[in-house]
């Protein structure tokens, strides 16, 4: 065959007995006889090339589906939901004609092997995912878990993956509002890079990835397709036409910032000019899963010139240019009358745009390539039909003896002033600055509550020219806990949606809806898949309980090295609203001569808690209970007493607990306190790390009242002292000035890191 | 009288756009949006170029910006007077114009860095800057992976000697010879900055209050002084 | 004394956004017949001694480790002269 | 169809924190006998033309008013061969 020839359909139904290289692109025996039988032929080269990435499980959720199900089975009513999941991101009702629409998504994988690029390019295509639901994005979070802090190869990840969402999101112009960092061994060679993105659009303006309207043009904008991240998709070529595969592949993909800026603007100058019909972000598999899934969301067909697509490199072959991963591409159904519309918007910001095809009512997905048929599918089959696994899953073997190693019997410290310090100090609880600094957290001047706040906060107001204006704010938190979920998966999920509620409700905003990254090894792994199915449970249950439900997300498996796999850690991001941002409650103490009160009940509970970790290196027995009725009437709280202006400052407890809460809310503003414990066993007093506890401090002459509304929703609060002073001095048990917290908290990342 | 009018300049890649014209309605004025591709200036009474990364700052950060259609009308019309003010972005963009002297290369710590910059007002003798008095210490947040500030020790001493340090870090941040922050041209009526004023107009939003607002009053004024004398 | 040069361009087939951000700019700058532009790293290495052979790989080795991330670059070493 | 290099360093006399962090790095990955390490860029334009005089005077304006910032860099133009 000449180099130019493709493998057809009619040469397909030439030659049935061709052995297509199918195992090589990940798909099993049954898929391809499913293939096979969906088209009563043997596919193309081509088409086998979509489905392959459709039904790979980053595309298809094939063994997540059955349980991701419960989210939307057991999600609570919720007049807020306009979009849920299924659609590129969840839409909720913010108000005042208001929406929001946000997502977390992984790139851990990417990041373990180009740290830089990597994280860059999934901030771009968890952004892309936002502005093709028709919203402006206005903020990006990152949650990133890393091996041991001081492992050689983290200084080789760390620094790259900062780099890599400083440069894309710095360069985007979106202000990075928080996030975490979190290390631990568990994750050396399978670093977790999770991006949020939030973006706000007009409640009437949601577009969605649908392809109506026969005759309909389908446009390609944005950059160029080139071999990028097609290691498989080259297999394929080059077995198909038994010529060596003639030049490299890469399966790293490099960011184009500046072109996804360009693409950011140009998408809201064409929503606002109303000339899209449906759109949708090229992400994992390109331009397959761009056609197969607006084509089965709309009439149900559509014709595509894969010739026309334009190349960054020529040599690329039909089913390459199908698999490219080229970052910063989007795909538009435009109606033949706008087109010349849609086309001068992209020319105005330097866009290159190409109608590659046409919507059409035949059901089928029919491409071709000069002149050639190499695809003709029903492509429902591609975009939703994919396979369904029930996986087997059992409690790991070690589950139950892990479980009774109980943190009870580790020595307890005689110096908690010590322990105060060492915990501070370490890695995962010491000051984030060394890689907040790196990120834009003021561009677009809508930022009113950042790092090192629990929860990031935006103005809603002047996003849109000419749209209502609006008092309105939104805040967002993520968390996760991977040695809590390792304890116990299904409280673990739990815990980590309730400490990112708590986060939101702490600022003073109500939480309003859920986004889950859920990382984890391999699901063909039944111990993996048991942590998986209980994550999920415990995460649907929890929804429920608190009334916010699941809107989108994102599942990462295989997170594993050889046979061992990651903590499961099911990140969870939280996005609330208050009504009048001018309300937020800053984090940590503001001024002096504030009535500091511990919100909440303190049990005695060290599994998985950072004290176990830190001073024992030590997990084992049961996480804090998640103690969800409890977790909603604290927000009750938190959320009516910002809103009344009963409070000055807020922080959460979580990991190290009070003794960390008060440090770190002494460091916010440099302001002290002097405060006397509650009363029981000063180690557990301080470092316990039960839930549903927060640290506020209260306008004396509110303090009354605030101590009514604790009664009325059954919040326990204890008043314990009052802020002032330049040392954080817990009566008769530690005191230490706020030079020495700071100089401890924020030394250990520059030290390690540069 | 009509409100004094400022135009704001997009770039492909200009980020901080926004926030400038917000500042310029804050402090009273009227902000004028200006194109990178158009060749009018719009009768403005001065021009802010906001910080971003044009053109995705690949080659140097303002190199390729500076070529762009309206630099050429705005380029003669900062020569003979005009006043325009460039932050961050801005800023390297008017070093690259040789509108002003020196350049800004990568921080010395070689990471982006975004802050709360204590600065201290060098120069009240500018347009930008009337409403400071000299020696007035502010805060105001940088955010910049190229701000350190270098120029040859000629350049350098005469920059010095004509009193053109408009801003200077308290706490180098990035390596810039002289903690220089900010300069001007001779004339006083081009000033570029790394620090971003336009940050901090509001308490609300983030940041470290409202020290940034002077440089838009400032503005504000001397363009109505010029009004009322014209 | 001697000086060596190790170059270190992104391979072919990897997107090098600012060569293409560059190439895209000329023909508004007036240059025309550029067909396409990459931008690469250039090295200048000091040594204290003579670039010999043992030095050479010294600088090879670090090319490979630091100076490039070969998982997207490509790199090349010369002496000057 | 030519392809001219331009090589842009900064001057001697700009600091360059990014070769000083590499020069200071290496000891630490085992590397001795390295006195300086300087970064500079290298530009690969490909013409569609051959490298005549012509064109190689257009590069050289291409080097001096747009890859190489004078105020701070020097900049060397030289055909690949
Ligand atoms: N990777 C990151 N990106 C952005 N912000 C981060 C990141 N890591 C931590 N932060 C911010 O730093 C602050 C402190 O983080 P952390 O100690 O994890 O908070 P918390 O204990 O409240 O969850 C928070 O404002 C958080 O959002
Ligand atoms: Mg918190």
């Amino acid at each position: 065959m000449s180099a130019l020839s493709v493998d057809s359909v009619q040469r397909a139904e030439q030659t049935p007995d061709e052995r297509l290289p199918y195992a090589e692109l990940g798909m099993k025996d049954d898929e391809y006889q499913r293939v096979k039988e969906i088209l009563g032929r043997r596919p193309t080269g081509s088409e086998l090339a979509i489905y392959s990435v459709m039904w790979s499980e980053h595309c298809s959720y094939k063994s997540s589906k059955v349980h991701l199900r419960q989210f939307a089975a057991k999600a609570p009513k919720s007049d807020a939901l306009l979009v849920g999941m299924g659609e590129n991101a969840g839409v909720v009702d913010i108000g005042d004609g208001w929406a929001a629409t946000f997502k977390i998504e992984s790139h851990n994988h990417p990041s373990y092997v180009e740290p830089h690029q990597g994280a860059a390019t999934g901030v771009g295509g968890i952004v892309r995912d936002i502005m093709a639901m028709g919203a402006r994005p206005v903020a990006v979070m990152d949650s990133l878990r890393f091996g041991a802090a001081d492992a050689p190869d983290t200084r080789r990840v760390l620094p790259g993956v900062v780099e890599g969402i400083s440069s894309y999101g710095n360069c985007l112009g979106l202000p990075n509002i928080g996030g975490e960092v979190a290390f631990d061994p568990c994750y050396i060679g399978n670093p977790l890079v999770n991006a949020l993105c939030v973006g706000l659009l007009r409640k009437d303006q949601i577009k969605l990835a649908t392809a109506p309207g026969p005759g309909n043009k389908v446009v390609l904008f944005g950059a160029l397709t080139g071999p990028d991240g097609i290691g498989g998709a080259s297999v394929l070529a080059s077995a198909t036409f038994e010529e060596e595969s003639q030049a490299k592949r890469p399966s790293v993909q490099v960011g184009d910032p500046f072109m996804e800026k360009l693409l950011i603007e140009c998408c809201l100058e064409l929503f606002a000019a109303d000339v899209v019909v449906g759109i949708q972000d090229l992400g994992a598999a390109g331009v397959s899963c761009a056609t197969t899934e607006l084509a089965a969301k709309g009439t149900g067909g559509m014709d595509v010139r894969l010739d026309l697509v334009p190349l960054r490199d020529p040599s690329l072959r039909p089913e390459e240019i199908l698999m490219s991963e080229s970052q910063e591409r989007m795909m538009a159904v435009v109606t033949p009358d706008d087109i010349d519309a849609f086309m001068a918007i992209c020319a105005k910001w330097d866009l290159p745009a190409t109608v590659i095809g046409e919507v059409t009512d035949t059901g089928r997905l029919v491409m071709t390539w000069h002149g050639e048929t190499i695809v003709d599918i029903p492509p429902g089959t591609a975009a939703d039909e994919g396979p369904v696994y029930e996986r087997p899953y059992h409690e790991p073997a070690g589950q139950a003896a892990l479980n009774s190693d109980d943190a009870a019997r580790l020595e307890r410290p005689t110096d908690l002033r010590a322990t105060l310090l060492s915990l501070l100090g370490s890695p995962d609880l010491s000051s984030k600055e060394w890689v907040t600094g790196q990120y834009d957290r003021y561009v677009r001047g809508n930022t009113v509550l950042a790092q090192p706040a629990d929860a990031g906060v935006l103005r809603v107001s002047e996003v849109m020219p000419g749209a209502t204006e609006t008092n309105r704010g939104i805040a967002l938190a993520t968390d996760g806990n991977g040695r809590y979920a390792k304890l116990d998966p299904y409280a673990g999920a739990q815990l980590a949606l309730s400490e990112a509620y708590r986060n939101v409700a702490v600022t003073g905003a109500r939480p309003l809806a859920v986004t889950d990254c859920l990382n984890f090894g391999s699901p063909e792994d039944p111990e993996v898949m048991w942590q998986f199915a209980e994550a999920v449970r415990g995460l649907a249950d929890a929804c429920k309980i608190l009334g916010v439900p699941v809107t989108g997300g994102n599942v990462s498996f295989y997170n594993q090295t050889g046979s061992v796999a990651i903590h499961p850690t099911p990140v969870i991001g939280v996005l609330g609203v208050l009504d009048d941002v001018r309300g937020r409650v800053p984090s940590g103490f503001t001024g002096e001569g504030a009535r500091v009160v511990l919100l909440g009940e303190t049990g005695e509970e060290f599994g998985g808690s950072a004290w176990a970790h830190v001073e024992h290196g030590h997990l084992g027995g049961l996480p804090p209970a998640a103690v969800l009725e409890a977790e909603r009437a604290l927000a009750t709280v938190l959320v009516e007493a910002a809103a009344q202006g009963m409070l000055t400052g807020s922080h959460d407890l979580s990991d190290g607990g009070l003794a960390i809460a008060l440090a770190e809310s002494c460091l916010a503003h440099g302001v002290g306190c002097t405060v006397t414990l509650p009363g029981g066993d000063p180690f557990t007093d301080l470092f316990s790390e039960s839930a549903a506890r927060a640290l506020v401090t209260v306008r004396p002459e509110a303090f009354a009242v605030f101590a009514a509304l604790c009664g009325r929703h059954e919040v326990p609060y204890a008043g314990l002292g009052l802020t002032g002073g330049s040392s954080l001095t817990v009566e008769g048990v530690l005191d230490v000035p706020l030079d020495e917290l700071r100089t401890v908290h924020e030394g250990t990342l520059p030290a390690i890191f540069g | 009288m009509s409100a004094a009018r400022v135009g704001v300049v997009t770039f492909p890649g200009t980020l901080d756009d926004q926030d400038a014209a917000r500042a310029v309605r804050h402090a009273g004025g009227e902000p004028v949006p200006l194109w990178h591709a158009d060749t009018d200036l719009k009768g403005v009474d001065a021009v802010f170029l906001p910080g971003g990364f044009s053109y995705g700052d690949y080659l140097r950060c303002g190199a390729i910006s500076r070529f762009a259609p309206l630099m050429e009308q705005l380029i003669p019309a900062a020569r003979a007077g005009l006043p325009v003010l460039g932050t961050c972005n801005g800023f390297q963009i008017l070093c690259e114009a040789h509108l002003l002297p020196g350049a800004l290369v990568k921080n010395a710590g070689l990471h982006y860095i975004c802050r709360d910059q204590r600065l201290r007002i060098e120069s009240a003798d500018t347009p930008w800057t009337a409403d400071y008095t000299a020696g007035q210490e502010v805060v105001i947040p940088i955010k910049h992976g190229e701000g350190r500030y270098v120029a040859d020790a000629a350049t350098l001493a005469a920059v010095e000697a004509n009193g053109q340090v408009v801003v200077r870090y308290l706490g180098n941040p990035n390596g810039s010879l002289n903690d220089i922050a900010g300069i001007r041209n001779e004339a006083g009526n081009v000033v570029g900055l790394m620090p971003h004023p336009e940050h901090a107009v509001e308490e609300l939003t983030g940041g470290p209050g409202t020290d940034g607002l002077g440089f838009f009053t400032s503005i504000l004024k001397s363009s109505l002084e010029k009004l009322v004398n014209a | 004394m001697a000086r060596v040069i190790v170059e270190v361009m992104l391979k072919p087939e990897i997107l090098d956004p600012q060569g293409q951000a560059i190439a895209r700019a000329l023909p508004r700058l007036g240059f025309s017949g550029v067909s396409a532009v990459r931008q690469g790293k250039r090295f200048e290495i000091e040594l204290d001694g003579p670039a010999d052979e043992a030095a050479l790989s010294d600088v090879r080795k670090m090319a490979e480790t630091l100076l490039a991330n070969t998982v997207i670059e490509d790199y090349a070493v010369r002496v000057e002269g």
